[in-house]
């Protein structure tokens, strides 16, 4: 009997352990990547060209220079891929960044920073909820 | 006065007939409509398919309770407003794909177990007239379903999505859509043949689903329930906690109904809050007792024969009408008749039936007591 | 005393008090948050003229054992029927009316006595498959509304085509025929419908005088104890039936008053759910599903409508939103779901 | 401590009451280890109360348990459900079939104790989700059922198998309790050909030699003679006689069951009534009335007679006065005045004069939540007319309370029914006084013939004689013909003028009142051949 208690109880705890998990990894976040300039620590990158964005291997589409779009994604590890676009053709130089998010959180990504390797080039921000 | 026969016996193949005249009328009238609506080979397959991906588990939720003696379990209602208020959460928590899904399953699972550990004792309290009474519960649980969302849900229980919320800050929204997990089980494993979308992954589950309950049948709990089913004072006689049985039986119909209802909605993508779960029980009844179900007695092969020729009137009925006199709103009209018609023909033909087959084991009785006294007098030169 | 109290709320029932002083409550907010009683009051009483006949349609049924009706609706079609075919006859007035009420009965006797047999072959499942058989005449009658070959402009769809619409206007036909006779007004707030009123005495009476004779007697004893009935000689199939075919005919009545009151013949889907307000408003007033009386019939029929108008007014005052249909729901149904959980004292 | 070994079980001095009505006086009862005792009584001569107290039926328990002692393998034991008394090893085969006719033998045998095997799942939802092990239970099925040495197909459906092996599927369920201690058999034979019943009889010496002890019920006293170690007649709740096949014979034990002593004052006027004219005439009559089967009965009755009808429970003979009266499925020729009655219609039986007092006092004979005088005037009100008055030249008939009222009135003062008025509810009566309004309703039909079932069942001893005199004074002022059943072979020689005795649904015999009890207690025992039948009153017609 006393083992039957046990593994209900253990039963219980892991679908309450599932329940947090499939929050955790089904939470949709917004993550909105600006490809426009941004002051950091005084330096200031400026947006020159337009960038084709993928975040988690799903293509966002093109950014031109002061564009802003967003990315839902789900989960807390992300990544972001962006390539150089000129003339609507790619010119093969790309960056990638990977990128972890908590439960509540969304993101700002900034495009001109990645590509200027600056380390602040997101901006993490609490959401609680819309 | 109708001459007492004590020996007449029932045709066989009226009997076959009358067995299953639902689904040959049924049958037969698909047959007529099918080239009548002059629907393209490629697009009916494709409905069918989505059909049965989507009605399959919901219909299957049905068996158990028939398997316990109580009929068609017009409560799934019940369960499939637990579903609903499971994609609620997710929805206001922004949690998407198939964790959001699942996640939606495990929170409403207790309260699926709630409503129908309740539900099992109101119709405990009802035997021998469950269906009507499951069927009001279903009406009576929309009311206190609709208290629950419309008022308590952003008032008392926290709702911060303001896309799901009503403009005035509290109460859910006619509609919400279910985009974040639209589809995410039937895509699952995406496989597609001649343009069809053939939905793998819930194809899969309704599987398990099936072999759970062949399962089910052969444990001990199963047995329990086909006794109950047979005969409640039997049951009882040996030992059986007839009424634990039956409340468990509707508890399990419940909990499956409401990922019946899941699974239903993700594939559609939006849901009505207030009206999805209304129609549940009544189409899936209908789909079953199609199949060639009874409220005695119903199968998985009953549940399939019956998604098939019931949503392939579904699908042609309005395409047929329009044909047959240049009204859609005929065929719409008609296959809600069916739906009502097949249930009111089936449960009255079942209540017919039970009472005659009472009268033929007596007659059947008569005649073998009959022939036992002529062996054991032979002696007494009885000549019948 | 205490006893008492538990031997009451266990003959009334708990939920006829909790609905009984939920209705008292209301009275008594209404003037708090500013709503006229009288006018309230006089609301009740016109839906009760309106709704009353409905109610009373059930009594012959219950009375012979044939448990609830559910399927409502059979005699509900025979009141449309009566009432499409009155108003494509151009009748018009009282002489309009009783012209519907004439043709309804006709159609109610001759559903009414299938729908009897039906009943009589399937007995211990009445309620269950009554239900459904209301189901499906409606939406069977759906089909016919849109086939049947109606000529009249005031009914069929402006834009051509064949078909009725789904509210005919009894304007110019037999509004108000009965409401307006013998009008009393008090004041500009109350109306009193007379006439309604009347009519529905009238046949609370008949049905009342009915079950006084011979015949009526054998039906009360078939619905107490079907096997003594029939050890005595009586007939208990035809007995069941008659009783059908009585509730059918007043429920067909019933309808026609409704909508001469109500101003509309509604058609279509419009019927479906009408059985359980009447049902859950018969069992509101202290009627089993096998014991009825005139008596409950009175009781209900007010109650029930007092709770319809002055939850949606008071409730809507205190917190400011319109509760009420899902009150309704809750309180009609709850009744009805509480009335089929009892015990019935009748040997099945 | 010899007696531990000696007896199984050995109840001492065991007495029950229901509500003061004694039903068990003082019984002594010991079964040794693998014996077999016939036990033998009328109904209610205290068997079956007996039985459901040794098998711990609660209904013993909710009417305030009984007195005295039972000792079962040694120990004192109480068992307050019959789960109890399977567990300590007493097995018992119902008259009643507790089968499940949509399942197997198998299956039925097994009935909530088929062997398991275990099921992970079973440790989060507990021990029914383990799966039954059907191959351990089709073996030890097919084990039990050699055992009947009948070929019985283990895997056949219970509704699809004759009626004489549903009863061997029910006795293989108690030989397969490995720990059956003690066997109770109640009439294992009464639905079983006479080769079946041999094979019963057969199991139950195999039983006793494998050293289990049975307690046979049966009312055919042959099978008891046959296969009985030791015979126990019950009389009137007590044990009349222990006897033993070897040294009696079946005339000794009918007189044990039935009661040697003459019934004193048999009849108040001695002289034997002469009767002349035939009232009714029944010709191979069947009727199908569940527990009370009647097969192809023929008599007579005379105008003006008290016809009794006896015999033991479920031998059929309250189906006779229902099979006429139209209230069960009836099949020959029943011949009233000289005129054939149509079957299964009541009303018609109903019309021609006959009337009916049932013995379902409470489910067919009243209407429980109905006024008095509803009730008695309801029948006549339907059948003749009376009390109604007519309205619009005879379109409605209106029922007359008031002459309703004054008929009931007078029958409350004749027939002394003690009430509060004439408008209380029937529910509310006495057992006498509701049988009372019975006969008051049968009797406002003026009938010619008048079926009486069981008049004295279930009322108290006061009522029951007076009772039996309304039914003399109706008989000797109206010239009513009666035509009476009941279980009470006394009452029956105290009232009636000849008396049938029905056994196995047809008439064993028809004796006088002034016959030998121990005649009567034959022909209920299916000893026929042992007694010399007397066919009517005036000799053969």
């Amino acid at each position: 009997m006393r083992k039957r208690i046990i593994i209900r109880i253990t039963l219980i705890v892991v679908l309450i352990l599932i329940g947090i998990s499939l929050y955790t990894i089904g939470k949709e976040h917004k993550v909105l990547i600006d490809n426009k300039g941004i002051s950091i620590g005084g330096i200031t990158y400026n947006a020159d060209t337009t960038y084709k964005v993928w975040v988690d291997n799903l293509e966002i589409g093109l950014l031109e220079k002061g564009e802003r779009n967003v990315a839902k994604v789900a989960g807390t590890s992300h990544k972001i891929v962006i390539e150089e676009t000129k003339d609507k053709v790619l010119t093969g130089e790309k960056h990638e960044k990977r990128f972890k998010l908590k439960t509540n959180e969304g993101a700002t990504i900034n495009i001109p920073a990645i590509v200027n390797n600056a380390n602040e080039w997101i901006n993490k921000k609490y959401i609680g909820g819309e | 006065m109708k001459k007492q026969n004590l020996t007449r016996t029932m045709n066989p193949y009226v009997k076959f007939f009358i067995d299953y005249s639902v689904p040959i009328i049924i049958a037969l009238l698909v047959a007529f409509a099918i080239p009548l609506s002059g629907l393209s080979g490629k697009y009916f397959i494709k409905e069918l398919t989505i059909r049965l991906s989507r009605n399959s588990f919901l219909i299957l939720a049905l068996l158990i309770p028939v398997m316990a003696g109580m009929g068609m379990n017009f409560g799934i209602v019940l369960g499939a407003m637990a579903g609903e208020i499971g994609l609620i959460f997710v929805t206001d928590w922004l949690i998407v794909g198939l964790p959001g899904m699942l996640l939606a399953m495990l929170i409403s699972t207790p309260i699926a177990i709630l409503l129908g550990y309740f539900a099992g004792i109101v119709l405990n309290r009802a035997k021998g007239r469950e269906m009507v009474t499951g069927f009001m519960l279903g009406f009576f649980m929309n009311g206190i379903y609709q208290l629950v969302v419309l008022y308590g849900m952003g008032n008392i229980i926290p709702i911060s999505n303001s896309n799901i919320l009503l403009p005035r800050g509290y109460g859910i929204r006619n509609a919400i859509s279910l985009i974040g997990i639209r589809q995410v089980m039937d895509k699952f494993i995406p496989l597609k043949i001649g343009g069809i979308l053939i939905p793998i992954g819930t194809l899969l589950v309704i599987a398990t689903l099936c072999v759970f309950i062949v399962w089910f049948k052969k444990t001990k709990l199963g047995q329990d329930m086909r006794t109950v089913g047979q005969d409640n004072d039997i049951a009882r006689a040996s030992g059986i906690n007839v009424e634990k049985t039956r409340i468990l039986s509707i508890v399990i119909s419940t909990v499956l109904a409401c990922y019946g209802q899941i699974i239903f909605l993700q594939n559609i993508g939006t849901m009505n809050t207030y009206n999805s779960h209304e129609q549940v029980g009544v189409f899936a009844i209908a789909a079953l007792l199609v199949g060639g179900a009874s409220v005695a007695k119903a199968s998985i092969f009953n549940v399939f024969v019956g998604v098939i020729l019931f949503h392939t009137m579904f699908v042609v009925s309005p395409r047929a009408g329009k044909e047959l006199i240049g009204q859609a709103q005929l065929g719409e009209y008609f296959r809600v008749f069916v739906s009502y018609g097949v249930i009111a023909f089936s449960l009255a033909l079942y209540a017919w039936r039970k009472r005659v087959e009472k009268e033929n084991e007596r007659r059947k009785v008569m005649a073998f007591k009959r022939v036992l006294l002529q062996n054991n007098n032979t002696t007494g030169g009885d000549k019948l | 005393m205490k006893e008492k109290i538990k031997n009451i709320i266990e003959n009334v029932g708990l939920p006829r008090i909790i609905i009984f002083f939920f209705l008292v409550s209301l009275f008594v907010l209404a003037p708090v948050v500013g709503i006229s009683l009288t006018t309230s009051i006089n609301d009740v009483i016109v839906r009760f003229g309106m709704n009353g006949i409905l109610v009373l349609s059930l009594v012959p049924m219950v009375k012979s054992g044939c448990g609830l009706n559910f399927g409502l609706q059979l005699g509900i079609i025979a009141g449309l029927l009566g009432a499409v075919i009155s108003i494509e006859m151009e009748a018009t007035g009282f002489a309009g009316f009783f012209m519907a009420v004439g043709i309804a009965i006709f159609i109610a006797v001759i559903l009414g006595f299938f729908y009897g047999v039906l009943l009589n072959k399937i007995k211990g499942d009445e309620m269950v498959v009554a239900t459904y058989v209301g189901f499906s005449s409606v939406s069977l009658m759906c089909i016919m509304w849109l086939i049947l070959p109606f000529k009249s402009p005031n009914m069929i769809w402006a834009y051509g085509g064949s078909g009725l619409r789904t509210t005919i206007n009894t304007q110019g036909y037999w509004f108000h025929v009965l409401t307006d006779f013998l009008q009393i007004k008090l004041g500009s707030h109350i109306i009193f419908p007379t006439g309604t009123i009347l009519f529905f005495t009238l046949l609370c009476f008949l049905v009342w005088a009915f079950f006084r004779t011979k015949i009526g007697t054998s039906m009360d004893a078939v619905g107490s104890n079907p096997d003594y009935a029939r050890s005595c000689g009586v007939n208990v199939d035809k007995m069941r039936i008659i009783s059908v075919i009585l509730s059918t005919v007043i429920t067909a009545i019933g309808i026609l008053v409704y909508e001469e009151s109500f101003g509309f013949v509604q058609l279509y889907m419009a019927p479906l759910y009408m059985a359980f307000p009447a049902v859950a408003a018969l069992l509101l007033g202290g009627a089993s599903v096998g014991k009825v009386s005139i008596k409950n019939v009175i009781i209900g029929a007010f109650l029930f409508q007092g709770i319809l108008t002055m939850t949606p007014s008071v409730i809507n005052n205190i917190i400011k939103s319109d509760m009420s249909e899902s009150i309704r729901i809750v309180v009609s149904n709850g009744m009805i779901v509480y009335a089929l959980t009892r015990k019935s004292k009748v040997r099945s | 401590m010899e007696s531990k070994e000696k007896y199984l079980l050995k109840m001492d001095n065991v007495s029950k009451d229901f509500y003061g009505n004694q039903v068990l006086k003082n019984v002594n009862l010991t079964v040794k280890i693998g014996e077999v005792i016939g036990l033998v009584g009328e109904n209610g001569a205290g068997k079956s109360t007996l039985m459901n107290i040794l098998f711990g039926n609660p209904a013993i328990h909710e009417t305030g348990g009984f007195e005295g002692k039972i000792f079962f393998d040694g120990k004192e034991v109480n068992f307050t459900s019959p789960f109890d008394a399977i567990d300590a090893g007493i097995g018992m085969v119902h008259q009643e079939f507790v089968l499940i006719p949509g399942f197997t033998a198998t299956e039925n045998i097994f009935l909530n104790r088929e062997p398991i095997k275990y099921n992970f799942l079973s440790e989060v939802f507990g021990n029914r989700l383990n799966l039954l092990d059907r191959k351990e239970m089709k073996k030890r099925a097919i084990k039990a059922m050699q055992m009947l040495e009948v070929e019985l197909d283990s895997n056949m459906l219970v509704n699809e198998m004759p009626v004489g092996y549903r009863q061997f599927t029910e006795i293989s369920r108690e030989i397969d309790r490995k720990y059956t201690k003690i066997l109770v058999l109640d009439e294992p034979t009464a639905v079983l050909t006479e080769t079946e019943a041999d094979i019963v009889k057969k199991v139950i010496r195999k039983l006793a030699k494998k050293g289990v002890s049975v307690i046979f019920i049966s009312h055919r006293l042959q099978e008891i003679l046959d296969c009985c170690d030791r015979i126990v007649v019950l009389r009137d709740g007590s044990i009349q006689k222990e006897l033993f096949p070897s040294k009696t014979n079946s005339v000794e034990v009918a007189e044990y069951m039935v009661g040697s002593e003459l019934v004193k004052n048999i009849r108040k006027s001695k002289e034997k009534r002469k009767f002349e004219e035939t009232i009714l005439k029944v010709n191979d009559l069947w009727v199908d009335m569940p527990g009370e089967q009647v097969n192809k009965i023929s008599f007579e009755v005379k105008k003006g007679e008290i016809f009794g009808i006896g015999g033991l429970t479920g031998q059929g003979k309250l189906g006779i006065a229902n099979g006429i009266m139209g209230l069960y499925p009836a099949e020959g020729e029943v011949k009233f005045k000289g005129k054939s009655i149509s079957l299964n219609n009541p009303k018609d039986v109903l019309e021609r004069g006959m009337a009916f007092v049932s013995e379902d006092r409470r489910g067919l004979g009243l209407l429980l939540d109905q006024p008095i005088f509803w009730n008695i005037a309801f029948t006549a009100m339907q059948i003749k007319d009376d009390f109604t008055k007519s309205l619009l030249g005879g379109i409605i008939k209106w029922r007359d309370d008031k002459a309703m009222i004054k008929v009931t009135r007078e029958y409350i003062d004749a027939l002394k029914i003690k009430c509060v008025n004439e408008k209380q509810f029937a529910r509310e009566l006495s057992g006498g006084n509701q049988q009372k309004l019975c006969m008051a309703k049968a009797f406002a039909l003026k009938p010619e013939l008048m079926f009486v079932s069981e008049p004295t069942r279930g009322i108290d001893i006061g009522a029951k004689s007076l009772v039996l005199d309304i039914l003399h004074y109706y008989n000797s002022k109206y010239g009513t013909t009666i035509i009476m059943t009941s279980s009470e072979l006394e009452e029956l020689r105290l009232t009636c003028d000849r008396i049938a005795i029905v056994d196995e649904g047809q008439i064993a015999g028809i004796l006088p009142p002034t016959a030998k009890p121990a005649e009567f207690g034959l022909l209920m025992l299916g000893k026929k051949s042992e007694v010399e039948e007397v066919l009517t009153g005036e000799g053969k017609d």
